[in-house]
This record gives structure tokens, sequence and C-alpha cells, in this order.
């Protein structure tokens, strides 16, 4: 089991990495979803289940509509940008 | 004997999971993602929650609560999904064939333009 | 040997979960990027179940459960944004 | 009090909600334990009386024992039909050459109860291959991976008619 944790681990990076350096906001806003996604699994690893529990409760349904709001409210794309 | 029949029919799942991401590489437009993708691979998840309920008899009654779950959700955004793509706009792949639901969605537009 | 099957099939996941995640990072468009997290969060059920069998804790088992309950509200107020805004 | 539970059938209903919810709590707490079955039914009994009401979208469904062995029948055959259609979508998936032939077609259902055409545009969308992206009066439009047929009628024989089959019996 530990390859996949090391998988996962890999694969926060690079989406966290991509999530930084991406344009579109709602497509950051997705990749985040992904990383508390494989941060609930780690927490499970960790022997972690309540953490895990509120963390995908959260980041499921709570963050993402928060996010989407606030993007609502502001703009699109970031700043700097005028394409 | 029983853990073994669990074990295979969760390699089953994951086949078809990985079948489900190979398409979802492969397909040329959302909605032959979605097809390939987040459909495909419902199959895969209830048969790997099934064959880990086998393998550890005790969680089986909850693992199937679950499948039942992902059932009934899964369809849910999918649609969703599809909605959203076809209302903003993404078009089709080039080999499409027909697409009834934008002649269906065209001529009301006009409609309302000249009722308005 | 049932072991052995089940670490194999748990990597088989763990892979296809590498291959989602390459359409989630090089997605052309929004909406390719939040089918793939359907797909991922989908993925990512049976492995949380599978780390709970192999730790042999039930407790676990509930994380999988509220996904398995609440993953689609989350794509689906992305689709409702995507088709016309919150 | 009394206005909620006006008729006999919403007191079936509600007992229903009650028995349901009680299920579900038992396999989620997984022990027969007193004090936890006591308060699992408290707590459906609550719940099932605040969701009992004069709701109209409401599951108008009478049980009887052909509708139950049609459910039965009908959740088979969706499980054949899944199966079947998730090897041809792996044989598509496989091929070099992706054959794929996709089109939104236009189907119509006989269906008329809302919860019917429900569980009709989320059976189709359970099988790969289909997929309902909208819904207009009695009209699917689905997306179809392969379009066998470029007439309506043809279509709607292909894709509806085996599930509207059983659901005609258990919801009409």
């Amino acid at each position: 089991m530990i390859f996949v944790d090391v998988l996962v681990c890999a694969a926060m990076i690079a989406t966290a990495i991509a999530a930084v350096f991406q344009r579109s906001l709602i497509s950051a806003v997705i990749m985040v979803g992904f990383i508390s996604l494989m941060v609930s699994y780690l927490f499970v690893r960790m022997d972690a289940p309540d953490v895990a529990m509120t963390e995908a409760a959260i980041a499921a349904g709570l963050t993402t509509v928060i996010f989407l709001i606030a993007i609502r409210r502001t703009e699109d794309t970031e700043s700097g940008d005028k394409e | 004997m029983l853990p073994i029949i669990g074990a295979l029919v969760v390699l089953v799942g994951a086949a078809f999971m990985v079948l489900a991401a190979i398409g979802i590489i492969r397909m040329p437009d959302p909605y032959n993602r979605i097809q390939a993708g987040t459909k495909a691979s419902t199959l895969g998840v209830v048969l790997a929650l099934i064959g880990l309920g086998i393998y550890e008899i005790d969680l089986l009654p909850k693992l199937i609560v679950i499948a039942l779950f992902v059932l009934i959700t899964n369809p849910l955004s999918s649609h969703a999904l599809a909605r959203a793509a076809h209302a903003a706009g993404v078009p089709l792949a080039d080999e499409t064939v027909r697409d009834e639901l934008a002649a269906a969605r065209a001529p009301k537009v006009i409609e309302e333009e000249t009722a308005s | 040997m049932a072991e052995i099957i089940l670490v194999t099939a748990l990597g088989l996941a763990a892979v296809a979960l590498i291959m989602g995640l390459y359409r989630l990072l090089a997605g052309p468009c929004t909406v390719t990027r939040a089918i793939a997290l359907d797909l991922l969060t989908l993925i990512t059920i049976p492995l949380l179940v599978g780390a709970a069998v192999w730790a042999g804790r039930a407790v676990y088992v509930d994380v999988a459960l509220v996904y398995g309950i609440l993953a689609f509200l989350g794509v689906l107020a992305l689709a409702r944004y995507l088709e016309k805004g919150i | 009090m009394s206005s909620r539970l006006s008729s006999q059938k919403d007191v079936g209903s509600l007992l229903a909600n009650w028995l349901g919810l009680l299920a579900l709590w038992i396999i989620f707490v997984g022990t027969f334990d007193t004090q936890e079955v006591i308060a699992g039914a408290v707590v459906a009994a609550l719940v099932s009386f605040m969701a009992t009401g004069p709701n109209p979208a409401r599951w108008q469904v009478v049980l009887s024992p052909r509708r139950l062995f049609t459910l039965l029948a009908y959740l088979g055959y969706l499980a054949v039909a899944i199966f079947r259609a998730n090897l041809q979508m792996a044989a598509i998936v496989l091929s070099p050459e992706l054959a794929i032939r996709p089109g939104i077609v236009r189907v119509r259902t006989r269906l008329k109860s809302p919860l019917g055409r429900l569980v009709l545009a989320n059976s189709i969308t359970l099988t790969p291959g289909t997929l309902s992206v909208d819904v207009e009066g009695d009209e699917f439009f689905i997306h179809w991976i392969n379009v066998d047929s470029e007439d309506a009628d043809d279509a709607t024989r292909r894709i509806v008619s085996g599930f509207e089959h059983y659901l005609e019996i258990i919801f009409g």
C-alpha cells in the first residue's frame, strides 16, 4: 500500500504546482478540490478517520461553493492579463 | 476461498477503472469523455466495493449502501455536466453525426427575440 | 495469495488515478477538468475502502460513505456555475 | 397535525419512510444494541414526520406484489444492460482507430409520471453509450456514442423501449 501513498503524494504536488500556474480560476478551484480529496485519503492512511471525514464533508460541498461564489463576485481570470 | 474471490472481483473492478481512465484520455470531446469516463467507471467502482465486501464480510452491508449511493448520484452529476457543457456552448467533436438539441434550441431563441 | 491480488488491484486503481490526473491537468476546457474530478472522486472511494480493509479498521469506511453521499455536490455546483452562474 | 396525515396513503408512506430510515441507521451503526435501536427509531420518526406533508412531487406509488416482482426483474435487466454496455465501451476504447459516431438524438417516452421519467432518464444515463442531456416535455435528448439509426422512432425503439416496458408497469 505504501506505493499508492507515494503516487498520491506525487499527484498532490503536481496538482498544486499546476493550480498555482493556472490562469482560469475555475480550473484552479477544481484542482484544489482534487488536492483536498487526496489530503482526505492521506488522513485516513495516517489513522485519523474523524479528521478525514470532516475534510471530506467540508471540501466536497462547502469550499467549492464558497470559491465559486467568490469568483462570481469578482472576475473569472487572474488580473494582469487583459487579453 | 472467499477472500480470493473477493480480491478477484476487486481486480476486475480496477481493470474497468483503468479502462475508464484510458477512455477519458482518448476521447475527443467532453460528451464522449463523460460516456467513457465517469459512467464506465461506475461499474468498476461498484464491482470493487462489492469485492471488498466479499473480502471482508463484516463490511458488506455498509459497502452495498455506498454502492447504491454511487449508483443513484452518478447519473445526476454526469447529466448535469453534459447539460452544462451544452449550455456553455462546448463544441462537439468533428466525428459527430447530428445534434438535434441545438436544432431544437435555435428557433426558440429567435422566437423570444421577436416577441420582445 | 488473496492479499497479493488485492494489493495489485489497488495499485491498478492508483494507476487509473494517475491517468485521470493527466486529464485534470492537461484538459483543454473547464468542463473536461470537472469530468476528470468526477472520475477521480469515484476512483478514490474504493481506495479509501481498500485502506480500511488493509488496516483492518472498520471506522475508515465512514469516510468513503461521506464521499459517496456528498461527492456529487461539488460537481453539481461546478456544473451549475458553468451553465449559468450561481 | 391531522392535516398532515389526511389520508390512509399518507400514513402508509410515513411508515415506509420510517422503516427505511431505521434500516439505514442500523446498517450505519452496525449493531443491534438496544440503546442504538431506540435512538435510531426516535430520529427516524422525527425525520420521516418532517418529510411527510402536502408535497405534490412525492412518490405516488402504490405497492403491489406484481409491481414488486417487476421492480426486481427491472433491476436484473438494468444490471445486464450496464454490464453489456460496459464491455462494448471497453471494446471501443481499446480499439486503435476509436470507432465512434457520436450524436445527439431525440427520443420520445410514453411514461406519464414524473418519477417514472426520472428513473428512465437515470437508467439511460447509467448505461454507458447513452447519456440523457436534456428533457423537454415527453422528449429526451440523448447523446449517443454510436448513432446507428437516423430515424427518431427507430432510436426510441433501440434506447428507450427496453426500460419503458418495465417502468410502465411499476409506475404506470
